[in-house]
């Protein structure tokens, strides 16, 4: 407990200063994936429910953030929720659809929808094909501070996050969260404890794509550009893997296996290893699945729980 | 009449259902693959891309370095890959047993990307070439359409593959054994049944299984370090359809696929690599198990 | 001819007189995870024995029968089954020494079919029962034969979990409370089975609620708590051990 | 003045998809000669290279475009296969004001409506494929047509193009098909084409979507059934996969080809030493606008834009790559291209032996005139 | 209708691909009452159950709950209706802890189960009325450990203590001391009388001496259809009943 509560302090204070020393746009990509991701492990480790098609809200609010800011003229914070609330009907739709499917079948139906969101955007003009949605303008935060300077779009950014993060450790320890635990756990006795599990579990769904529609705009704005990779199902398996590495089902997992994975990403895009990053990444997929399958957080929880 | 109907002539259409029928052996033949193995070892198996076109490319090889000829491919390709698939699960899969099968999709979908990475690196990525075998080249005019002979030759050899699969699964003593194997292995172990055994000659099956169907693209398709990846989803999607694990669901789905594939071809060109997730998706809503699956 | 006779004959025609160990325990430690549910177990039964462990819940008596099929992946000490070492092999293997398992949760196959169920165990011994006779003494399956395994009732699932095992010749049974949710019929025929195949030379460890039950055929009651054999009541000295049940059976 | 001390190159290629072969590595191998046979030294400042797999994607090349405009201080962007990693980065070189040298990618709008100031669009362009290849088989009486379209911004254009040349030429397009990108089987796109009933069958699509549509198009017999394959984008990477007995016979148009002078041999033995392959005509692209570029700075004494573009524009290019090539204000870089038939294996006197040289295709003839051009800076 | 009964089944049936789990059934539950439903395996005891608390839907017949009729009912709305099951293999949480069980079944009532933004701690209300009902069971002992770990008996205690915190009006107890210890037993024995007082319990049960010491009124099934009814007296007096199901037993 008072462990955790240290090591938030330290990561908060860490966020604050990192602009002076790492290329913010890296950083704000680092935290736009923390977002998605912690989004993103709210279905998977709190609900239980393994959805392959995120990439449809996370990429599908992008465009729409994009569309908004750039053709609409929205203000930047308008356009972000602009975009994380279409996320929200989008995941509404979807998970009306998925909910009542578990498993393996439930991983296989996101995918299918965001399998047809994806030839939609590839399709429909507004997205701009292969070439995307560039130029998208940052604009002022309530037309005043200039986005365009790094370091305000940075702190914005920042904001943003934790703003979020903050919301899901909340979701999990509210007594929503509990229910979802509970079911979880065992359905059919929550069930039978009066609990309509179906409908619990689409608010999680809709709660969920809505944070990841939030992340999609936010990069969006970041990077001034909405791409069909963002909503390709690659970005749906990466982010599983963000989770995976990070510690499914804990709080700042997520986080951090986005960071590991963002800075690998990095790293080696660039330089002699480029051409081997595939590579490169599936060794770290295998490794980390073999060897600590409860992610960074998780084994470090562990540790800590043993040495107590 | 009919081809205004159409707007093209009807020919064209029965063209199109004979190549959908077509590739749709080859869902049939991957995605029993999968399901074998998901079957045993729930496990999503993400590599089966990758060893489909290991299987090409061990044809490919076979002929380039020992001059063996497809007929020969045919069987050793899928015995050499299978084994492989069965050190992968003996070394790797194994450490993974009772874990959620999650992990078993993430381990094979790591694997995937070394083995094509690897490939890529090995002989590039616009591939070799794999000659049709002298007996099947040329083919036969059908009135409606040119058929080469490889073409039907894959339609038959998938069959019988597929064939052969059903009847162990559902009507051997063997068959029974992997059923329960998926249920509770353990208990199944500690009735004197050699499970471990057992799960590495599945997968290695299944993997050999996908292998075979990599040596019969061979000739069609550029033997390519991609050939895979992007299949790999689609054939999940067959599977999915036809109900996780169920052998029969799999082959029957795999050749329906090929078919509405082949249609959406003539019709909506641009959605024929869509066509399948909307299907999956309406299957899954009626059918919450997939069309030949049980519920759990 | 019996399991048992031919299994004399394999280790080495021992006569019948001197009295063969068939499970032999020693120091047997089981963990689940982090928690150690076994601290150091010793029985031994004898070929032809009839043995119950009694206890508490939790007292560890599932967790003993586990540990001898192999089924507990941490487990040290050790386990002599007809004079062979098994702490250290797989389950499979030990099977094949002629041992039958019925666990508590019954395990019975969605997806096979109750024939399909009853058939699944390899036969590992010579001297198993016949499909016909199992019918017979459980009418239920042979009724619902076809019908999926997990849609018996909770009573038929756990004849369906014995009748199994009976097929398969093992002679060394280990059985954790299959009297749980029967009908007192069945359960008094379930009593004359286990007479006949005591008579036949099985060897039998129940695990037991039901002292009633267990009480009239037993040799031996092995008195478990804590992971621990807290006491060893011989059939003949019931009367006089009556204060140990009172202590940790409150009977 | 060179800013902060030293001139740096970014290159931004696929390193390990399907354009690897004709772009990747080699490309990086490409730049790396051109600089050292500058001596890794340029207006008496030392020369960098610094290169990343962009994966066919938009956003990550212009991220990387990004990082490296703002935070490693490149001062020009090089290669760039695809269409839309191109256009991604003229975007982000357009903010930040720095060169583009442009060899992979095909589209034209990269040099109408998307084309920028500091953008070179250096080896190719769906317009003179087009202008190549179309108006070539036409003239050969090839005059009624049918596309295979590969569904995405590139397939598109090049469609577009092609088709304006052939009706031009007097020649009409009886349709086209739109594929996924990418698709695994052919089969049935070629069945289509063949119940097209037209002479000329246009693959505009590229890499593994084209060989395995060449493949198809020859198991079904569209050939021997008397109608023709126009690959419009085809390297000789592809042709190397495909292998003459299937490939022979087509045609094509190309910026380069390794054997057809002394020059153009001398270097693509280098080139093969280090990478033990031909090189691909974006590949030789890459060494001629990164050794140009140098050229420009080693000249003008400034690595500073406005003043490199200024001097690349008013100065013909003469090497081995584009003889008096020289680039317009619009971006284009306008040199003679070639029309190349594919060899058949009785021919070909061993590996990457494989072209036969047509004819040689002018610059103007090739890339239209400056008046053409939609670009709005021009 | 007659008020004096909680729950009425009219000609209940259910039928699984032609075979007939429950036929006919037609069962009358006074207010109440302790009323035990016992039969040979697969007689339908736990399919009328399931019939009951909408696992499954009934092939012909209908059924009244508390003067409404519940046989198109969905299974969240009974339990909300106050008519909650224990079922025959046990059901828990089994990741929670066992306070965490028993508050997750309290907690519908406080109506802040869809507030994802409320602090849990809002719900440290419940701790004190949880802890009562696991001392009732007699696993206070056990509140803070995770119920993966507890033994079975203690397991199907702890779902008692999970389903009483349901408040129901009627409960339906599937084999409830099944699993259990003598002890065990003995404590769920007098735990069901004490809750009964003021509710309705409607059991399945193969411990006569648990049946016979608790219940008022005693339904045996045979081959899913009802073979006789009365008081455990009068039943184990039925010489059909000795020879079906109690055998020499009782
Ligand atoms: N899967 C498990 N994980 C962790 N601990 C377990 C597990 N199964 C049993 N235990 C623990 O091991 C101890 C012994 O359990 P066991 O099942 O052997 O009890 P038992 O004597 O068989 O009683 P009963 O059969 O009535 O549950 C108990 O304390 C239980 O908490
Ligand atoms: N879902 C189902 N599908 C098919 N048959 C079923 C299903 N559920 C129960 N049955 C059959 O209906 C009959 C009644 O089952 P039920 O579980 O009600 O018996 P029961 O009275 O509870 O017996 P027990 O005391 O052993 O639990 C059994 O023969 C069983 O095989
Ligand atoms: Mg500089
Ligand atoms: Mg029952």
């Amino acid at each position: 407990m008072m462990t955790t509560k240290l090591g938030y302090a330290a990561a908060l204070i860490l966020l604050l200063i990192a602009p002076v020393f790492v290329y913010p746009v890296l950083l704000m990509k680092f935290l736009c994936f923390a977002l998605f991701a912690s989004a993103f492990n709210l279905i998977l480790g709190f609900g239980g429910l393994l959805s392959f098609g995120h990439a449809a809200f996370f990429g599908g609010a992008a465009y729409v953030t994009g569309h908004a800011i750039k053709v609409w003229g929205l203000p930047v914070e308008l356009g972000i929720l602009t975009g994380a609330a279409a996320a929200g009907v989008l995941g509404l739709a979807a998970g009306m659809l998925a909910i009542r499917r578990q498993g393996i079948y439930f991983a296989m139906i996101t995918l299918a929808l965001a399998q047809m969101a994806y030839f939609l955007f590839i399709s429909a003009p507004f997205t701009g094909g292969e070439n995307g949605l560039q130029g998208v303008p940052r604009g002022h935060l309530l037309g005043m501070i200039d986005l365009q300077d790094n370091m305000a779009m940075y702190y914005f950014t920042l904001a943003v996050f934790l703003a979020a993060f903050w919301l899901i450790a909340r979701t999990v320890h509210s007594p929503f969260g509990q229910v979802l635990r509970a079911i979880r756990d065992n359905e059919p006795r929550a069930v039978s404890l009066g609990y309509d599990t179906d409908r619990y579990k689409l608010q999680a769904f809709v709660l969920s794509a809505t944070l990841a529609g939030l992340a999609g705009g936010l990069k969006t704005v970041v990077f001034q550009l909405a791409s069909l990779t963002d909503a390709h199902w690659h970005m749906s398996g990466e982010v599983v893997l963000m989770t995976l590495l990070g510690g499914v089902g804990t709080i700042a997992g997520p986080a951090v296996g986005a960071g590991i994975i963002v800075a690998l990403q990095n790293t080696l895009a660039s330089g002699p290893l480029s051409a081997w990053v595939p590579v490169v990444l599936g060794v770290i997929f295998v490794i980390c699945v073999l060897s600590f399958r409860r992610g960074v957080i998780g084994e470090l929880q562990a540790l800590i729980r043993r040495s107590f | 009449m009919l081809t205004d109907l159409l707007g093209f002539p009807p020919q064209v259409l029965f063209g199109q259902l004979l190549l959908g029928l077509i590739n749709g052996a080859f869902y049939a033949v991957l995605s029993l693959g999968l399901a074998v193995i998901f079957g045993l070892l729930n496990i999503v198996n993400f590599a089966h891309g990758a060893l489909y076109m290991l299987g090409a490319f061990t044809a490919w090889g076979l002929a380039q370095f020992l001059g063996l000829n497809y007929w020969v491919a045919l069987f050793a390709a899928p015995v050499i890959v299978g084994a492989f698939g069965m050190g992968l699960e003996r070394f790797l899969l194994r450490r993974l047993a009772g874990v959620d099968h999650l992990y078993g999709l993430l381990l094979t979908f790591g694997l995937a990307l070394v083995i094509e990475g690897v490939f890529i690196k090995l002989f590039g990525a616009s591939g070799q070439p794999y000659p049709t075998p002298a007996a099947l080249t040329g083919g036969i005019n059908l009135g409606f359409m040119f058929l080469p002979w490889y073409r039907g030759w894959v339609v038959v050899a998938s069959l019988i593959a597929c064939g052969a699969t059903w009847y162990i699964f559902e009507r051997t003593k063997l068959g029974a054994y992997l059923r329960a194997g998926t249920e509770n292995p353990k208990l199944l172990q500690a009735f004197g049944v050699n499970v471990p055994l057992l799960t590495t000659l599945a997968y290695g099956y299944g993997v050999g299984l996908a292998a075979f169907a990599g040596v019969l693209a061979a000739p069609i398709t550029q033997v390519s370090p991609l050939m895979g990846s992007n299949l790999i989803i689609v054939v999940f999607a067959v599977v999915v359809i036809g109900g996780m694990g169920s052998i029969m669901g799999a082959v029957v789905t795999g050749l329906a696929m090929g078919l509405i594939e082949g249609l959406t071809k003539v019709f909506w060109p641009e959605a024929s690599a869509t066509v399948i997730f909307l299907v999956m998706a309406i299957v899954l809503v009626l059918r919450p198990a997939g069309l030949f699956g049980r519920v759990a | 001819m019996s399991a048992a006779q031919g299994h004399a004959r394999e280790i080495g025609g021992a006569d019948a007189a001197e009295r063969i160990a068939e499970i032999h325990i020693a120091d047997l430690h089981a963990y689940y995870g982090e928690s150690h549910a076994l601290h150091g177990i010793d029985m031994t039964v004898h070929r032809g024995e009839l043995v119950t462990l009694l206890g508490r819940n939790g007292a560890g008596r599932s967790t003993t029968l586990r540990a001898i099929v192999g089924l507990i992946g941490r487990r040290t000490g050790s386990i002599r089954l007809k004079g062979e070492e098994v702490i250290a092999r797989p389950p499979h293997a030990i099977a094949h020494l002629g041992v039958g398992y019925c666990p508590e949760e019954r395990g019975i196959f969605a997806s096979l079919s109750v024939e399909e169920n009853l058939m699944l165990p390899p036969v590992v011994a010579g001297g198993g029962m016949a499909v016909a006779e199992i019918y017979e003494m459980f009418p239920n399956l042979a009724e619902r034969r076809r019908s999926p395994g997990t849609r018996l009732s909770g009573g038929e699932q756990q004849m369906l979990a014995m009748a199994r095992i009976l097929r398969t010749g093992a002679d060394v049974l280990l059985l954790d409370e299959i009297t749980e949710g029967l009908a007192p019929v069945i359960v008094e025929k379930l009593a004359e089975v286990l007479g006949v195949l005591k008579a036949r030379g099985y060897t039998i460890v129940l695990v037991e609620q039901n002292f009633r039950f267990a009480a009239a055929m037993a040799d031996r009651h092995f008195i478990m708590d804590h992971g621990h054999v807290a006491e060893v009541v011989e059939a003949a000295e019931l009367e006089a051990k009556a204060h140990v049940f009172e202590e940790y059976l409150s009977v | 003045e060179i800013s902060d001390g030293k001139v740096k190159i970014g290159l931004l290629t696929d390193m390990s998809g399907t354009y690897s072969d004709l772009a990747g590595p080699g490309a990086v191998a490409a730049a790396e000669m051109a600089i050292e046979d500058a001596g890794a030294m340029a207006a008496g400042m030392p020369v960098e290279l610094v290169t990343a797999d962009h994966q066919n994607k938009a956003d990550i090349a212009a991220n990387k475009a990004r990082e490296w405009g703002e935070a490693e201080q490149v001062d020009a962007f090089a290669e760039l296969v695809t269409t839309s990693t191109a256009m991604a980065v003229y975007e982000i070189a357009k903010q930040q004001n720095k060169v583009v040298l442009v060899s992979g990618a095909a589209s034209s709008p990269l040099t109408n409506d998307a084309c920028i100031p500091s953008g070179i669009h250096y080896t190719y362009s769906t317009t003179a494929l087009a202008n190549g290849t179309g108006k070539a088989v036409v003239a050969e009486g090839g005059d009624s047509w049918y596309f295979l379209t590969a569904d995405y911004a590139f397939g598109q254009a090049l469609e577009a193009d092609v088709t304006k040349v052939v009706e031009a030429a007097g020649g009409q397009v009886l349709g086209s098909i739109r594929h996924p990108f990418p698709a695994s089987d052919f089969s049935s796109f070629v069945l289509q084409a063949q119940g097209s009933g037209a002479k000329v069958i246009g693959l505009a699509n590229a890499g593994a979507d084209t060989t395995n549509a060449i493949k198809a198009a020859n198991e079904f017999g569209l050939v021997a059934g008397g109608q023709s394959i126009a690959a419009l984008l085809m390297f000789i990477t592809d042709v190397h996969a495909l292998g003459l007995e299937t490939a022979q016979g087509i045609q094509l148009t190309t910026g380069f080809y390794w054997d057809m002078d002394d020059e153009t041999r001398a270097w693509s033995e280098r080139f093969m030493e280090r990478t033990g392959k031909m090189p691909s005509m974006v590949q030789a692209g890459v060494y001629s606008s990164v050794a140009f570029y140098l050229k420009a700075i080693e000249a003008t004494g400034s690595d500073d834009t406005d003043t490199v573009m200024e001097w690349m524009r008013d100065r013909p290019i003469d090497d081995f790559f584009a003889k008096g090539g020289t680039i317009r204000s619009d971006g284009r870089m306008v040199h003679d291209m070639y029309l190349a038939r594919v060899k058949s294996p009785g021919e070909s006197s061993g590996p990457w032996d494989y072209y036969e040289i047509l004819r040689t295709i002018p610059g103007e003839e090739a890339y239209g005139t400056l008046e053409d051009s939609t670009c709005p800076t021009k | 209708m007659n008020d004096a009964h909680i729950l009425t089944t009219e000609g209940l049936g259910k039928d699984f691909l032609g075979f007939t789990a429950v036929d006919d059934v037609t069962l009358k539950v006074r207010r109440g009452t302790i009323h035990a439903l016992i039969g040979p395996n697969g007689a339908g005891k736990t399919t009328v159950f399931n019939l009951l608390t909408k696992v499954h839907q009934p092939s012909r017949g209908t059924m009244t709950y508390d003067g409404r009729d519940i046989t198109r009912a969905k299974p969240a709305q009974i339990a909300r209706m106050g008519m909650v099951r224990s079922f025959q293999i046990s059901a828990v949480f089994p990741h929670m802890t066992a306070l965490e069980n028993v508050r997750v079944s309290l907690q519908r009532k406080l109506g802040t189960s869809f507030h994802f933004w409320r602090s849990e701690a809002s719900l440290r209300v419940l701790d004190e009325r949880a802890m009562e009902l696991l001392r009732m069971v007699g696993l206070d002992r056990y509140a803070t450990t995770e119920v993966a770990e507890m033994a079975y008996g203690r397991k199907r205690a702890l779902e008692i203590a999970t389903t009483l915190a349901q408040e129901p009006k009627l409960m339906l107890m599937d084999e409830p001391t099944q699993g259990m210890g003598r002890e065990d037993v003995a404590r769920i024995t007098a735990l069901i009388r004490e809750v009964a007082k003021s509710r309705t319990v409607l059991m399945v049960e193969h411990n006569l001496g648990v049946v016979a010491e608790l219940c008022d009124r005693i339904t045996v099934l045979q081959r899913g259809a009802i073979l006789t009814e009365g008081s455990y007296a009068e039943v184990s007096a039925d010489p059909r009943v000795r020879e079906a199901y109690m055998g020499s037993a009782a």
